[in-house]
């Protein structure tokens, strides 16, 4: 811990960063992420076990970015956010400070792109046997068994977009749920608004989803929103060979193709 | 009570399945008229959303139709399509839709024939379905806004 | 409010068999935005037209749709009328009632109601059609050919002879390409050299081409009609001008035992050398990996003795800069490496040798003038084996597609040995004779009859040296496989031809696509077989597949008529159905975020980055933009969209939107 | 390091000594070499002429045992069974009916997950790396690699070497020091079977290669299999009777050349066992050279003279 605090203190003070994103203390014993502007600062800096939360996001909030150059302390998710944030042109290789914090507390400095995605080779990218199984659940039941079950869950929605807020991919200026020439995404609430919105925001994470699970820790309404993009990891892996945020210069499994990649609904 | 005429919206590429259509036409081969065409330039063009639509506003079937792989007009659009159809149906799937009621095909400017039978087919297997009434439910009780976007 | 005019065809009794015409029209003109609506028995013939001109300028129409047969047969001819009557041509749309409904379905309402949705259906788009006018860009008049053989050389001189500018880029020396190493042609046999350099000697002197030899392409920007080539011209160490190529320094070079490329390693060349003697430019060049000067900084004897002092040893590459409206790929062929098939010995034997050694051997400017002597000991070979298909038509031993000269040329070579050697053996093993082609059929008689070869069906297993005979082993297919064993003197291997060596790196700097053999790939197998799927691109001879002469002559000279075509116009008129990037108001400029996932979806290199800057000049945001140029429209970026940053004219989101839309609210 | 070996009928009789040099160059390399348990014949050149699903049980049951034994590679130094073995486990992973099938017939459970290894294969896996360190005598004389037919046929299945002239041997013999030379006869028919019953064809075949081998200077003739070790070796007076010759040339397991280089002595790798008698001259220990391809230059030469 101290040794962050160390680290982060002497960056701020020669310098080489303005502020640093990294996890405090918040109300309620919960955690918080701090903005680190001045060393004096840095000692309220805290990494515990319930610091889980996927940074990477803030990285593109234009009112972080006006604070001059970042630093980061990224988990495996958010140094996964990042390489796919990099392979969409959002973030250049150095621009950002990268201190990734290992599970067991130890940090250690990434300086470049190469660096982290030799790292994120070595992790296990997968998503956990719970997921897994809560997927294979709803896959196992009939189409209409799941459409009853979303139907149930996204009556829960408010569409208060936090999980959109909270994904680190979701960094568009202007979503298409703010498209209204034509309107794609009705606006209200009811059903098919909040269908429509879900389908499309899977439909634009597909082979993007680093899975850190902000969306669903965001949802105030406790709807299992990840499974939705979870459950697309499989399929792109195995038909197209893709998985989001393992290299900088990596092509968008939806932006490529093989001639001879295989469907069997096609006629 | 009369028997149920689905309601079917064809989303096409102009180069080759519109053209097959018309040589459907040509050749004078019967098919049923329950489908409507809408014409793309391309199979890549046809975006995930606009099937959504399609459902919400009562489609109770879709066909999405363009030129055989290695054949597209604009060389690979269809693959990309392709990728995308193999991710939305999955999704779809997933969420519960029911994908029966999409059917992809490649229909070549050449095969008339062809397009008869995935239209013919398509408008059996729907109406053997019935009416999408699950997706008619929430477009219903959301009728209200729906009208909103109708008119932006 | 729009005001929109809908006209329902007839098409004779083609329509209103089976649709109640007027209901239609009479429906459609209730529908909110028409203001006026009628049906017609044949709207494309002149009266139909004048009608709907007239209903144009006497409603005020803002907007056309003309439900009859499919818009792949008439849309021209009404947006044409349209434009007649002073509407934008793009506010004109079809409603397929024909091949889409009357046609295909029997006389009853449902039919009826179908048309009608079909024409609400476009009424709905129209209303969101936007006024277009087709994009014009400019043509620079030249072309650049890439590969100076004789595919590259036709194309030049072809294009030159329509009066247009060409520049030609060779990588090598001399021009000439693979046709100037050759000793004969099939069918016909007379000499390559004979018919080639004439035209070798034109293009030099054409007043509308430039020539670069060894020179290479550095980068191509641009588009169709508008070009930006660096041409990268290596260090001759020679002074071109002054050089009048009198070949004194080439005899003086102490340095004289290097292979000759030309002759395939089986001649010798100064360091300082004309690559053969016809070559043309007749001019010779510094090889500075070889020459004593550059290695021990000493020796300049060439320089000592050039009589018009034109060495020049401190020269430099140049990058030359030209504009082209058009480009020519002809990089032609090279053929494949032996080490697919250790077992038949090639590096190994010197008497195991490939195709092209042995048109080098047969060439009467070759190595041995001509004769057919055998490279190890220089003796005459009594026998020699032809073994086809040296990697061709199996994946196992190279490739997997036919090369499709190697029967031709092997036959050839048969000929050409036993017109030397009367007394000679000639044996060929092929899998199949494919000899389709004018005379070819007749040609490998002849070799078959008439010169005695012996054509065995089957492969070679194996290949050794015994007491300075080749023990070829293989079997005979036609004879139950039996097994065959030749001692022969000479073996000539008819390698495959592949795609040349970094055909690969030209097609990314060019930005053309290529199939998994690296061989340029043609627009469309049938229908554009020159052209690239990049616009203004054209393909002609053995870069795009293994082709022999005539064909790749043919091919030329049809890539040059879609040059001349292209110039035939100052400026290029396009359709406008193409993708753009919205911009809106800062801080936002653009719902484009730069992540540029379109970009790699496009087939057509037409997404370019466009950095928006602000005042002091430093980047604040980096959007996708259209080139206009490059874009076919096909709007594969426009459904990937997230943001929906990018839309396309003619199908944009609005107008789709709407259409589904109306297709469904009845 | 737990090996598994299947010996096959040849190691416990005709091949013993493949069979020890294998053992003995095994051991100098600290790896244990577990004979599969109740192991049983192979099918060889007879079953799947037969019965097919006879051939295909036979290797099966082998692998099965070795799955049971937990033995994650086996080493077949066998030519003919390393091909048999191999090419069953390939078949039944391409089908899976036949695969349940022929565990019903075994009655054992089946997996097909061992890794079959030929001798050449195993040396280079867990030897080769180790090797050079460890040779002590090179073994500098011109040796004859040969290959025969099961190494490396059907190519497809084994994907094991350049099936037309292969070279895995030559490596090996270099890196023991020994002087690989090129030859033509890596590949051909040695007569195998015919051995016993048609030793005139064998005279013939395995004369050609003979022939080569001596035109060609060879001092020795390397083998990975022991029937044609049997035809080269112990079929020699009808070769010579052929070719009307006198060819002494030993012919040695690639197994028994290794062991040589490490230092092993004769009698350990059973070199007394061979039929032509094994000598070989002491020499300096200098290798000679690998006659190189000749340069082009050298051609144009004779063509400009």
């Amino acid at each position: 811990m101290s040794e962050l605090i160390k680290k982060v203190t002497q960056l701020l003070d020669d310098k080489s960063i303005s502020v640093f994103i990294g996890y405090g203390k918040g109300t309620a014993g919960r955690i918080r992420t701090l903005f680190i502007r001045s060393s004096a600062a840095a000692d309220s800096l805290v990494f515990t076990s319930d610091c889980t939360a996927n940074l990477a996001g803030y990285l593109l909030k234009p009112e972080v970015k006006r604070l001059g150059r970042m630093g980061i302390l990224a988990n495996d998710s958010a140094l996964r956010s990042i390489m796919q944030l990099a392979s969409e042109f959002q973030i250049k290789d150095g621009e950002v400070m990268i201190l990734h914090a290992a599970v067991d507390g130890s940090f250690t400095e990434m300086p470049d792109f190469k660096s982290v995605e030799a790292y994120i080779l070595t992790t296990d990218t997968g998503i956990t046997p719970d997921e897994q199984q809560r997927i294979a659940q709803l896959e196992a039941m009939t189409v209409n068994e799941r459409w009853n079950f979303w139907n149930k869950e996204f009556e829960k929605c408010i569409k208060c977009y936090a999980c959109r807020a909270a994904c680190p991919m979701c960094y568009c200026h202007r979503c298409t749920t703010d498209v209204n020439q034509p309107q794609w995404i009705p606006v209200a609430s009811h059903e098919m608004g909040i269908l429509d919105y879900h389908l499309m925001r899977a439909m634009h994470l597909a082979g993007r989803c680093v899975n850190c699970g902000e969306c669903a820790n965001a949802c105030p309404m406790d709807i299992p929103l990840n499974l939705l993009t979870y459950q697309l990891i499989g399929p792109i892996q195995s038909t197209f060979g893709a998985t989001a945020g393992m290299k900088a210069d990596a092509v968008y499994a939806l932006s490529t193709y093989k001639p001879d990649d295989k469907e069997n609904f096609i006629i | 009570m009369q028997e149920f005429e689905p309601k079917i919206v064809a989303f096409v590429c102009n180069w080759c399945t519109y053209a097959g259509a018309d040589l459907t036409g040509t050749s004078r081969i019967k098919y049923a008229a329950n489908v409507k065409i809408i014409r793309f330039p391309c199979t890549g063009r046809i975006d995930f959303m606009i099937l959504m639509k399609a459902f919400e506003n009562g489609a109770d079937g879709i066909i999405v139709s363009g030129c055989h792989p290695n054949d597209c007009h604009y060389s690979t659009g269809n693959f990309h399509a392709r990728r995308r159809w193999i991710v939305f149906r999955n999704l779809m799937n997933f969420s519960g839709i029911e994908t029966d009621r999409i059917q992809f095909s490649w229909v070549s400017a050449a095969e008339g024939f062809k397009w008869a039978d995935v239209v013919n087919n398509t408008v059996a297997k729907v109406r053997e379905l019935g009416p999408y009434e699950n997706y008619r439910k929430i477009a219903v009780s959301s009728l209200f806004s729906a009208e909103g976007t109708n008119n932006e | 409010m729009s005001r929109i005019g809908v006209f329902v065809c007839h098409c004779g009794e083609n329509i209103s068999a089976t649709v109640n015409c007027e209901k239609v029209a009479k429906i459609s003109g209730e529908l909110k935005g028409v203001e006026f609506s009628t049906d017609y028995k044949y709207m494309c013939s002149d009266p139909g037209q004048t009608l709907l001109k007239e209903a144009i300028r006497e409603h005020k129409l803002d907007g056309v749709v003309v439900a009859a047969c499919s818009p792949r047969m008439h849309e021209p001819t009404f947006r044409k009328a349209c434009a007649e009557a002073g509407l934008n041509p793009f506010l004109c749309e079809m409603s397929n009632i024909r091949e889409h409904c009357s046609w295909v379905h029997p006389k009853d309402d449902l039919t009826t109601d179908k048309a009608e949705g079909l024409v609400r259906v476009m009424v709905e788009k129209v209303k969101k059609n936007k006024a277009l006018n087709s994009i014009k860009v400019p043509v620079t008049k030249t072309a650049l050919v890439i590969g100076g053989g004789i595919a590259g050389i036709q194309a030049a001189l072809d294009i030159a002879n329509c009066g247009h500018k060409v520049i030609m880029v060779e990588k090598l020396p001399s021009i000439g390409g693979h046709m100037s190493q050759l000793s004969e042609t099939f069918p016909t046999l007379d000499c390559s050299q004979c018919i080639l350099t004439p035209r070798m000697v034109e293009v030099a002197q054409h007043a509308n081409i430039t020539l670069h030899t060894y020179s290479e392409v550095e980068s191509v920007d641009g588009f169709i009609g508008n070009f930006k080539v660096k041409i990268r011209k290596k260090s001759k160490s020679l002074d071109e001008h002054l050089c009048t190529g009198c070949g004194l320094c080439t005899t003086k070079c102490p340095v004289k035992k290097i292979p000759n490329e030309f002759e395939r390693g089986l001649g010798f060349r100064p360091a300082i050398y004309v690559p053969f003697p016809q070559a043309v430019p007749n001019k010779p060049v510094i090889d500075r990996e070889h020459c004593t000067y550059y290695i021990k900084g000493k020796c300049k004897v060439c320089e000592i003795v050039c009589p018009t002092k034109a060495i020049r040893f401190d020269q430099e590459d140049e990058i030359v800069e030209v504009d082209a409206g058009a480009i020519v790929l002809a990089t032609g062929f090279d053929v494949l490496k032996t080490d697919y098939f250790p077992e038949y010995g090639y590096g190994k034997y010197k008497d195991v040798i490939d195709g092209l050694q042995f048109e080098r051997l047969a060439s009467a400017s070759g190595p041995t003038n001509g004769e057919i002597r055998r490279p190890s000991d220089g003796q005459v070979p009594k026998k020699i084996v032809f073994v086809a298909c040296a990697g061709s038509r199996d994946p196992a031993k190279g490739i997997e597609y036919c090369s499709k000269i190697c029967c031709m040329y092997t036959a050839k070579h048969a000929m050409l040995y036993k017109h030397k050697v009367h007394d000679g053996i000639p044996y060929v093993f092929y899998m199949d004779i494919r000899a389709g082609g004018k005379n070819y059929e007749e040609f490998v008689r002849r070799a078959i009859v008439e010169d005695e070869t012996q054509y065995i069906r089957g492969r070679i297993s194996t290949i050794y040296e015994k007491n300075g005979k080749l023990i070829v082993k293989g079997a005979d297919t036609l004879l139950g496989a039996m097994p065959v064993e030749i001692e022969a003197d000479m073996v000539v291997l008819a390698t495959a031809g592949v795609a040349n060596q970094g055909a690969e790196a030209l097609a990314q700097t060019v930005h053309v696509s290529y199939d998994p053999y690296k061989f340029f790939s043609e627009a469309h197998p049938k229908l554009k077989p020159v052209e690239t799927n990049t616009a203004g691109i054209f393909l002609a001879g053995a870069c795009q597949a293994p082709k022999d002469i005539p064909e790749s002559v043919a091919a030329a000279s049809g890539a040059a008529v879609k040059v001349a075509a292209l110039f035939s116009n100052d400026m290029l008129t396009r359709d406008p159905l193409v993708a753009i990037v919205n911009r809106q108001a800062p801080p936002v400029f653009s719902s484009c975020v730069g992540c540029f996932l379109c970009q790699s979806v496009c087939p057509y290199q037409a997404i370019e980055r466009e950095e928006i800057k602000n005042r002091n000049g430093e980047v604040i945001k980096t959007l996708a933009k259209v080139n206009e140029g490059l874009c076919q429209g096909c709007g594969t970026c426009v459904a990937l969209c997230r943001t929906k940053a990018i839309d396309i004219n003619g199908y944009s989101n609005q107008q789709v939107y709407s259409e589904v839309m109306a297709l469904l609210n009845d | 390091m737990k090996i598994g070996l299947y010996p096959g009928c040849s190691m416990k009789g005709g091949a013993q000594e493949y069979q020890e040099s294998v053992a003995a160059l095994a051991k100098v390399f600290d790896i244990e070499l577990v004979e599969i348990p109740d192991w049983n014949c192979c099918g060889a050149t007879a079953a799947h002429n037969m019965n097919k699903e006879l051939s295909l049980s036979l290797p099966a049951r082998i692998l099965a045992l070795a799955e049971k034994e937990g033995l994650s590679d086996i080493v077949v130094p066998c030519a003919a069974c390393y091909n048999r073995l191999s090419l069953v486990q390939h078949e039944l992973a391409a089908d899976a009916s036949l695969k349940a099938k022929v565990s019903s017939i075994i009655d054992m459970k089946y997996e097909g997950t061992s890794g079959i290894l030929n001798i050449i294969q195993f040396i280079d896996k867990y030897i080769a790396e180790r090797f050079e360190e460890k040779v002590v005598k090179p073994f500098n004389y011109n040796a004859a690699c040969y290959y025969g037919c099961l190494l490396v046929r059907p190519h497809n299945i084994l994907k094991f070497d350049r099936v037309e002239d292969p070279e895995s041997m030559d490596i090996l013999v270099r890196k023991a020091g020994g002087n690989a030379i090129d030859w033509a006869f890596k590949t051909e028919c040695c007569g195998a079977g015919l051995s016993v019953s048609r030793t005139d064809t064998v005279a013939r075949l395995s004369g050609k290669i003979m022939e080569d081998a001596s035109d060609r200077k060879a001092e020795v003739v390397v083998v990975a299999c022991p029937m044609c070790h049997s035809n080269l070796d112990m079929r020699r007076p009808e070769i010579n009777k052929y070719l009307g010759e006198d060819i002494k040339i030993p012919v040695l397991y690639i197994s028994q050349v290794m062991g040589l280089a490490v230092g092993l002595d004769a009698k350990t790798l059973g070199l007394n066992r061979h039929m032509t008698e094994v000598r070989l001259a002491e020499k300096p220990v200098k290798v000679a050279e690998e006659p190189v391809a000749p340069k082009k230059v050298a051609n144009a030469q004779k063509l400009e003279a």
